[in-house]
């Protein structure tokens, strides 16, 4: 028989069901039971459902009850259930701090540790008070697992009672746990001190040179997790010069090694950061060296990593494109690579993409501009055309390759070509327009605002080369107000160059169009594009000339690059969220919206 | 930071430890549930932003596991964080499925509380997890006291290991990733290693590793031997029992193994290799009636060697019917759920060449979407040729030095896998 | 008029879908995908009706399953609800004490009864004995026919009860 | 070896993961698609029964379309109830095979069993395309007049789905059905009434004409059930057949609906219903509301109307979720015939904002935006403002454009409507859409120079306060920066005693280059900032020169853009502004935009 749950009362209930009754009561006799066995059940059916998310508040006072055990798995069972429902039944949970301070006095370690870890996750502030004597001497507990477990719990404190911490002189502790003997305990340290320096805002983790050394000596020492700690804290460290800046990466660079792909990307993060202050020629050779083949490796990964990896590459070969020049291969799609992978690889090869390799790069790009994800596709097909426009002397080359894909008259295709090919005329102005009668035959299929804006440009800014350029703007007039705005501009700015060039036989479209513009739009910007027009035609249509007809500048191949100081702020955040966004921290950590009315 | 709190679910909540309290952990996981329910799965990413909560998953078998954070974490050590628990679970319920989470719930809690503090990653060796986070229920009589381990800088053995016999297997297993255009020529090969080894070694072993690794020959001076038969790896991934500091100074991998099984190290080679097997194949596809393929295989390798369970996979519609096969060699299985067939040669050796032809019914009511992918999917190829390395890579010692003095025997065996290995279709 | 009718199961599963309203192959995926997680995202105590599009989602939960049916905007939601009790009813009688299981492995049984009870999205009967009635009509001439064995197997009543 | 259904459905639910389904119905589907091509005919009810089956999980079936024919075709009731079946749930109306059953169908409609015919109409009901419909509308009215009432029923249903089909067979048919009214059963009464509201959709004029003079049977039909006694088949907790009263109510609702005579006819009879109705049932419930939309439709008396009316009020504050649905529901479709009633529950129903249940929200909000008129339009504003804040942000878009039209209708005055606007555009700016952008920018445009001032000064504060994600907010404040930043360089004290310092020019300038300067800043708001840049060398030009060098330092700073427009902006303004250039005149203010064309667009987009 499958479970038939409980339905909502009513009478309805005598469908699909079977009733079962007084589950809470008979726990709570259960929870009261002399005999051991019945009682760990019956804690274990409250977790169980506090698990699948029903509220067991209600049995709070007998599941404390249970609290006084030598049975380690039950007092685990009942801590648990304390974490959870503490905060809301603050009262009562005192009752239960009697049993904690004696359980951090335990002669077991075990269960030293295990207290002092589940009071400071017990986030009420009635009990903090309580916390610090035990705590205090937790932080010089005899046994290094009880001290690692218990620097942590500095930072759960901090997160409750800050003013605590300061005043009672725990960051002193902690920081003298950056010279313990055990390297766990070294690591932890470092890592609730770096939690309350980023809360607070405050220096607290000061690096000194003998803390370094420190730090240095527990990277060889400790876990793989506290090597990240460590990294992590050393990569928001200035060195003095770069001597220092040298001397650090030297101890770093073996990191680059280790099988655990976080650990290397840390390391990778100091390496890069420290680079900036080193000035010989040859450590840098020899730095960029070391770096390609740990960051290609991460692309053999599992695909959330390689995910990681790759927005992280993106960054790193903007700021040093040396380090993966010779790798575009490695970026190359594979068929089950997921699409996010897949989008990913195709921007790293685009910013790796030079005249020795563009060759292969077009013959891939072509093969994935064929493939079944439109959206790959499309960045693919868009792909082609920053090859063209980054690379002069292969443009050519990619400008028959996306007439090639034209030809499947596949709708986003000729659309994300039309887009890109206007990027390529603006790139190299009066060298390719041979192509556009192919691009006039494919007029119908264009749909969407960006693919039609550029055609109309493509139109207005060659207008004179073809030779029923005012019957196509014409087609495209027709449906003037039901157009995007940014269609509306481009047919306006269109249509104005047309009648510059040749006034006889577009005095009556443009008229229509300037008309359309001002008097029957409400879009202010559109109007006064229109109004600017209108004015200067009116006045002074010299001037209109000089400003509608006048050269424009090569347009810069500046797709998708960061600003330098973002990027440097961003080079500093890797493998963090961060570094995935490509946005600094502030803009994506803010606090969580208002609740809605819904929850 | 790396996580407030962590999640395993198959869309419902099936046990999650929130370990910070900064998060509202049923909105974050219905949250979680929507995207996942409602964003084509074409469209998702491993990591999302919603209303201020950053969520990172990994998927195994139906299981999603997931770290929600609300600061600018460390993702790269959330996700590594995140497969290393599933290691550990697998390593401790076998099969991991909601079942298994399910029914282990509460020695589950025990490990997220020992692996995970205040969102920190602490301890994720399962052979030390063991010692003291048993499943056996009777652990109210012998509380365990914290394995000396676990904040030892070795933390991956314990103290007092003894085996009757002292052995150590190694396997030198390459993996040949390849990709093939449809045009036949090679867009990228690369060999991807990994020693293996299984340690049954008693008390505190030093080990020493020497392989023909031309870096080391050239470091200490050895270029006659450099030039002979060593080998240029391109990049090594060592387990965390090797000590870095010393392989970076003079290429010496020294190390006190784990005990039972572990990958000592991986590396990766990058070089132009010929495809070992070579598929070509010719499709004729007749609309709304049937589709025919001829494929032609050939081995590029050394006639005395043998390529075992060689497995070449061809992509086919998802609507064919009636399959039929001729072949020279081999048997040949239609697999539906793969959209495939798989022509299975048991032993290929070197230097043959091999026919199939292959033929099927195809539905007279269309359907297009069957179609499109089959023509894409390049043919994929399965393979195992033992006593070879593509690398050449060779292990010349093994030093095992213990202070009672025990003597034991290394084993050592190569074999070449395919990794990726794919031929796109013309 | 009732466009579509779906069983759900809490989990997910699809257990039934009746489309009368003219929707391609891709529209009732897509369908069957949006109102699904409507309908289980819903706390309970909620008020039965969602608007979803231009129509109007009516659901009723019934234990392990949600029965789903979408009307158009204008329809009475109300009596909507009690078309659907109407079917669960009949579902009840025929197979006596009815359980998801019994849905699972009759599914067919289950079309049968509702193209008994509605056709084309309208109300056929308002008389559960008079849909059973021809239901086990048909059934037994299914039982006097030669046995084909497409899940026809077993008695049709209890078949899957334990 | 073919396996049974319900082994198949045993294995399927045995499987962990997606991945193990699909493998076990690939396979499955595998073998049926070459038993198929084989035609072994013994397996094809079975394998049908499968595809069904895998049909219902999502999975390809295309490829046994045709076996669906061929059960029909066969003798054997099994196999044609199964053919049936699989041609009801596999086939949509687009599939092209479907129209080779049309002679099965044909046939099977003059079967000697009426079973077999009854599946053939009700294959005709659920499936038939136009052609099929043309084909089969006289076999299916034969059938109306069937001697069983089993086949009536199911008749008249098919004719239904035919004359959707083809409506113009509804003059053929239309008298045939009249008869059917005469029915005793109730399965052909409520498909009958059910027939006729369906011609009444399709053709109105024809189905009203028709069947108006029914009412009198249909109030007698009403009556009828209403006096009737207990009746187990068609009871539903205590009340005869709910879903005939319902359905006659609402034949009678579109006929009654402008027609004096009949609505008269039906007066006492909805009368009755509304004050005997039992209402603790949910039945109960669902006729008490048919019947009130009945009234308020139809040309009802006044008395019956207040009585609906009411009778809706004790559903608002009925506790059960449902019932207070449909009566916001409704309370919306009748709150243009009768404000004041409705405007008696107006705390009621915006207290319904803060429900946690999303449908009677949207219910309550569409209600309250009837409810809006010039005495209400501060303090209900006030409330949506508020709603704003707090919905999902997939309605916030909706939610503006529909308070844009309360501000079009119903502003008091020039600065509420700007004040109302710009928080609107604070609390959603990157959520509402070009009309309510463009219709904000035009009402500030169009106001006196004290409001405009007020305004522009006020954008400048909302756009330094927003963490630059408010895209819209910033589209409208850059807008009115470059239109009147010359009113920023004065202090401005409006009447209700908000004042702003004067600011400097170049801080003006400096706030406007901070946005474009934000990670957060599109490309719309570059485009518009540029305009902006251009036309403030013309609202600066008195004031000294590092002012316009600096503007035109800004506006060149886009001249290579990637992006089409921000380039052609920034180059044909660098001419313009150009020293001693010629064309400033053209950037001069703007006209303000002819109230007739931002009305005739606003009232476009607004309900």
């Amino acid at each position: 028989m499958p479970s038939k749950p409980k339905t909502a009362g009513g009478s309805d209930s005598r469908f699909f069901t079977t009733q079962k009754k007084g589950e809470t009561h008979e726990l709570r006799t259960d929870l009261h039971s002399n005999d051991r066995s019945t009682k760990v059940d019956a804690v274990k059916k409250v977790i169980a459902s506090m698990t699948v998310g029903k509220d067991v508040s209600m049995l709070f006072t007998d599941v404390l009850n249970c609290i006084q055990t030598d049975n380690i798995e039950l007092k685990k069972l009942v801590y648990l259930y304390l974490i959870n429902y503490a905060k809301s039944q603050p009262e009562l949970t005192l009752l239960a701090v009697n049993t904690f301070v004696k359980d951090a006095n335990d002669p077991n370690p075990l269960i030293r540790a295990l207290a002092v870890r589940t009071m400071g996750c017990i986030r009420v502030e009635k009990i903090t008070e309580y916390l610090c004597e035990p705590l205090s001497r937790s932080l010089r507990d005899e046994d290094p697992y009880v001290r690692k477990t218990a620097a942590v719990c500095v930072a759960k404190l901090y997160d409750i009672a800050p003013d605590l911490v300061e005043d009672r002189g725990f960051l002193e502790i902690l920081h003298d746990l950056i010279s313990d003997a055990n390297p766990s305990v070294v690591a932890n340290g470092v890592a609730a001190l770096s939690e309350i320096a980023e809360t607070s805002g405050k220096d607290v983790m000061k690096i000194s040179t003998s803390v370094l050394q420190k730090l240095l000596a527990a990277l060889n020492e400790c876990t793989e997790w506290g090597q990240v700690f460590i990294l992590d804290s050393l990569s928001k460290y200035t060195p003095a010069d770069g001597r220092e800046a040298e001397g650090i990466i030297e101890r770093v660079t073996p990191r680059l090694q280790h099988a655990n792909s976080a650990v290397v990307m840390s390391a990778v993060k100091v390496i890069l950061n420290y680079m900036n202050m080193i000035t010989t020629e040859d450590t840098l050779r020899t730095l960029t060296r070391k770096l390609a083949p740990p960051l290609v490796t991460l692309l053999n990964s599992e695909p959330e990593t390689q995910y990681v990896a790759l927005r992280n590459i993106n960054l790193i070969v903007q700021k040093r494109p040396q380090i993966l020049e010779n790798a575009i291969h490695f970026f190359f799609c594979k068929y089950n690579d997921p699409i996010y992978v897949k989008m990913e690889k195709l921007e790293v090869i685009i910013k790796l993409v030079g005249e020795r390799n563009v060759e292969q790069v077009l013959l891939e790009l072509k093969e994935y501009a064929t493939e079944v994800d439109v959206d790959f596709v499309r960045k693919s097909v868009s792909s082609i055309g920053r090859c063209a426009i980054k690379l002069e002397k292969a443009a050519e080359r990619c400008i028959s390759v996306l007439l090639e894909l034209i030809q499947s008259k596949v709708n986003y295709v000729v659309q994300e070509a039309v887009v890109v090919i206007k990027d390529i005329f603006r790139r190299y102005p009066n060298k390719y327009e041979s192509v556009i009668a192919t691009l006039c035959e494919n007029l119908e299929t264009l749909d969407e605002p960006e693919a039609k804006a550029s055609m109309i440009w493509i139109i207005g800014e060659y207008a004179e080369r073809i030779d029923n350029a005012d019957e196509l703007l014409e087609t495209f007039l027709e449906t003037f107000e039901e157009e995007d705005p940014s269609v509306q501009l481009q047919l306006l700015t269109a249509t104005v160059k047309c009648f510059l060039k040749a006034p006889e036989e577009t005095q009556e479209m443009v008229q229509r169009v300037l008309d359309m513009a001002t008097e029957e739009s409400d879009n202010p910007d559109l109007r006064d594009r229109g109004f600017v027009y209108w004015r200067l035609l009116s006045t002074d249509p010299e001037a209109a000339k000089a400003v509608v007809l006048s050269e424009k500048p090569v347009i810069e191949d500046d797709t998708s690059k960061l600003e330098p100081e973002l990027l440097d702020t961003l080079i500093s955040q890797i493998a963090t969220l961060s570094s995935i966004y490509h946005k600094p921290p502030e803009v994506f950590v803010t606090r969580a919206n208002i609740r809605t009315v819904t929850e | 930071m790396v996580a407030s709190a962590v999640f395993i679910t198959d869309l419902k909540v099936i046990i999650s430890r929130n370990y910070r309290g900064d998060i509202p952990p049923s909105t974050c996981c219905a949250a979680f549930s929507t995207y996942i329910s409602e964003t084509d799965e074409l469209d998702r990413v491993p990591i999302f932003t919603l209303d201020g909560y950053t969520y990172s998953y990994i998927k195994y078998n139906n299981l999603y596991f997931l770290g929600v954070t609300k600061r600018n974490s460390n993702v790269s050590l959330l996700i590594t964080f995140l497969y290393r628990l599933v290691n550990v679970f697998k390593d401790y319920f076998g099969e991991l499925e909601d079942e298994s989470i399910r029914d282990n719930f509460v020695i589950i809690y025990e490990l997220l509380d020992e692996t995970m503090d205040h969102g920190y990653p602490q301890a994720l060796d399962s052979k030390i997890l063991r010692e003291y986070i048993t499943q056996e229920g009777n652990r109210m009589e012998v509380v365990s006291k914290p394995p000396v381990a676990l904040t030892n800088a070795v933390s991956w053995r314990s103290e007092g290991i003894k085996h009757k016999k002292n052995e150590i297997f190694l396997d030198v297993v390459e993996k040949l990733n390849l990709l093939v255009g449809a045009n036949g020529t090679v867009l990228s090969s690369e060999i991807i290693g990994a020693v293996k080894m299984k340690s049954y070694l008693s008390g505190m072993p030093e080990l020493k590793l020497g392989l023909n690794d031309k870096i080391m020959f050239e470091a200490t001076g050895r270029q006659a031997q450099a030039k002979g038969k060593a080998v240029e790896l391109e990049d090594i991934k060592f387990h965390q029992c090797v000590r870095l500091a010393r392989f970076e100074n003079d290429r010496t991998i020294s190390f006190i193994p784990p005990d039972g099984e572990f990958d000592l190290m991986t590396y990766r080679l990058n070089t132009h290799v010929k495809p070992l097997i070579w598929v070509e194949a010719v499709v004729e596809p007749h609309a709304g009636s049937r589709i025919e393929y001829m494929i032609k295989t050939k081995s590029q390798f050394k006639s005395r060697s043998i390529a075992n369970n060689v497995e070449i996979i061809i992509p086919v519609p998802s609507d064919v019917d009636s399959p039929s096969f001729k072949s020279s060699v081999g048997t040949v299985t239609y697999l539906p759920d793969r959209d495939a067939i798989v022509w299975n040669i048991k032993q290929f050796h070197g230097s043959r060449e091999y026919l199939m032809r292959a033929h099927f019914g195809l539905p007279s009511i269309g359907a297009e979407s069957a179609r499109e992918n089959a023509w894409k999917t390049p043919i994929s190829v399965k393979f195992e040729i033992p006593y070879f390395t593509v690398s050449g890579i060779q292990v010349r010692y093994l030093k095992i030095i213990e202070k009672s003095g025990y003597q034991a025997l290394p084993w050592v065996r190569y074999i070449t896998q395919n990794g990726n290995y794919d031929l796109r279709m013309a | 008029m009732i466009e579509f009718l779906f069983l759900i199961s809490r989990q997910g599963k699809t257990r039934l879908t009746k489309w009368y309203g003219n929707y391609t192959s891709k529209e009732r995926s897509r369908a069957v995908r949006d109102v699904t997680n409507l309908v289980l995202g819903r706390p309970p105590k909620m008020c039965a009706f969602i608007e979803w599009k231009d129509k109007k989602i009516v659901y009723k939960r019934y234990a392990s399953l949600f029965f789903v049916a979408c009307v158009n905007s204008d329809d009475n939601e109300l009596i909507t609800l009690e078309k659907i009790h109407l079917f669960v009813e009949i579902l009840d009688r025929y197979f006596g004490n009815v359980c998801e299981l019994d849905i699972i492995f009759n599914f067919h049984r289950a079309y049968h009864i509702l193209d008994e009870l509605m056709i084309g999205g309208y109300l056929q009967d308002t008389s559960k004995k008079e849909v059973l009635k021809s239901c086990s009509t048909m059934d037994d001439m299914m039982d006097d026919e030669k046995e084909i064995g497409a899940g026809g197997n077993g008695s049709r009543r209890n078949s899957s009860k334990k | 070896m073919s396996i049974k259904l319900r082994d198949l459905i045993r294995s399927v639910r045995s499987c962990k993961t997606a991945s193990e389904e699909r493998s076990v119905i690939s396979r499955e589907s595998a073998m049926i698609r070459t038993a198929i091509r084989e035609e072994q005919e013994q397996f094809r009810h079975r394998n049908v029964a499968k595809l069904l089956f895998m049909h219902m999980l999502g999975y390809a079936t295309h490829f046994g379309q045709l076996e669906c024919l061929k059960l029909i075709a066969s003798p054997h009731f099994p196999e044609k109830r199964i053919g049936y079946l699989g041609l009801m749930l596999l086939l949509s109306e687009e599939a092209d095979v479907l129209m080779l059953a049309t002679n099965s169908l044909k046939n099977d409609l003059n079967h000697s069993n009426q079973f077999i015919v009854g599946l053939a109409l009700c294959t005709i009901g659920n499936l038939a395309t136009p052609d099929m419909s043309r084909d089969l509308a006289t076999e299916v009215d034969k059938h109306l007049r069937s001697g069983s009432p089993y086949i009536r029923k199911k008749a008249a249903l098919a004719m239904a789905r035919c004359l959707t089909k083809c409506p113009d067979m509804v003059e053929d048919f239309v008298e045939r059905i009249v008869s059917l009214l005469k029915d005793r059963s109730h399965g052909v009464l409520i498909t009958a009434v059910q027939l006729m509201s369906c011609v009444c959709e399709i053709e109105p004029e024809v189905g009203k004409g028709s069947f108006v003079r029914l009412v009198p049977s249909l109030v007698r039909l009403l009556r009828n059930l209403l006096s009737m006694g207990y009746s187990p088949e068609h009871d539903v907790s205590g009340i005869s057949d709910p879903f005939l009263q319902v359905h006659l109510l609402r034949l009678m609702t579109v006929l009654g609906e402008g027609n004096e005579e009949a609505s008269e006819q039906m007066n006492d009879i909805l009368a009755q219903v509304a004050t005997n109705t039992e209402t603790a049932k949910n039945a109960g419930n669902a006729i008490l509301y048919e019947c009130v939309q009945c009234i308020m439709t139809v040309e009802s008396e006044e008395g019956l109307r207040v009585l609906a009316i009411n009778i809706l009020g004790r559903f608002l504050l009925n506790r059960d979720n449902n019932i207070r649905y449909v009566a916001l529901n409704t309370l919306g479709k009748v709150v243009l015939q009768d404000s004041a009633a409705v405007q008696r529950h107006r705390n009621t129903i915006v207290d319904c904002l803060k429900d946690p249940d999303v449908s009677i929200r949207t219910r309550a909000l569409d209600l309250i935006f009837k409810l809006v008129n010039l005495d209400n339009v501060e303090g209900l504003t006030a409330e949506l403002l508020n709603y704003l804040v707090v919905c999902q942000s997939e309605n916030k878009s909706d939610i503006c454009t529909r308070t844009l039209g309360v501000v079009d209708k119903f502003s008091p005055n020039e600065r509420w409507r700007v004040d109302t606007l710009i928080t609107l555009l604070t609390i959603a700016g990157k959520d509402c859409d070009d009309r309510v952008l463009s219709a904000s920018s035009t009402y500030i445009a169009s106001s006196k120079d004290g409001v405009k001032a007020y305004a522009v000064h006020k954008l400048v504060k909302a756009m330094r306060d927003d963490d630059g994600t408010q895209e819209g907010l910033l589209i409208v404040a850059i807008w009115c920066i470059g239109e009147f930043g010359d009113m920023l360089l004065n202090p401005h004290t409006s009447e209700n005693g908000v004042s702003y310092q004067a600011l400097e020019p170049l801080n003006v300038i400096s706030e406007v280059e901070g946005v474009t300067k934000q990670v957060t800043c599109t490309n719309a708001i570059r485009q518009r900032a540029l305009t902006c840049f251009a036309k403030l060398t013309v609202r600066f030009a008195h004031c000294d020169a590092g002012v316009v060098q600096k503007l035109r330092v800004l506006v060149n700073k886009f001249k290579a853009s990637i992006n089409l427009e921000l380039q052609i902006r920034a180059c044909e303004y660098s001419n313009l502004i150009v020293e001693g250039g010629s064309g400033k005149g053209s950037l001069a203010r703007m006209p303000v935009v002819d109230p007739k064309v931002a009305g005739k667009k606003s009232l476009r987009g607004s309900m």
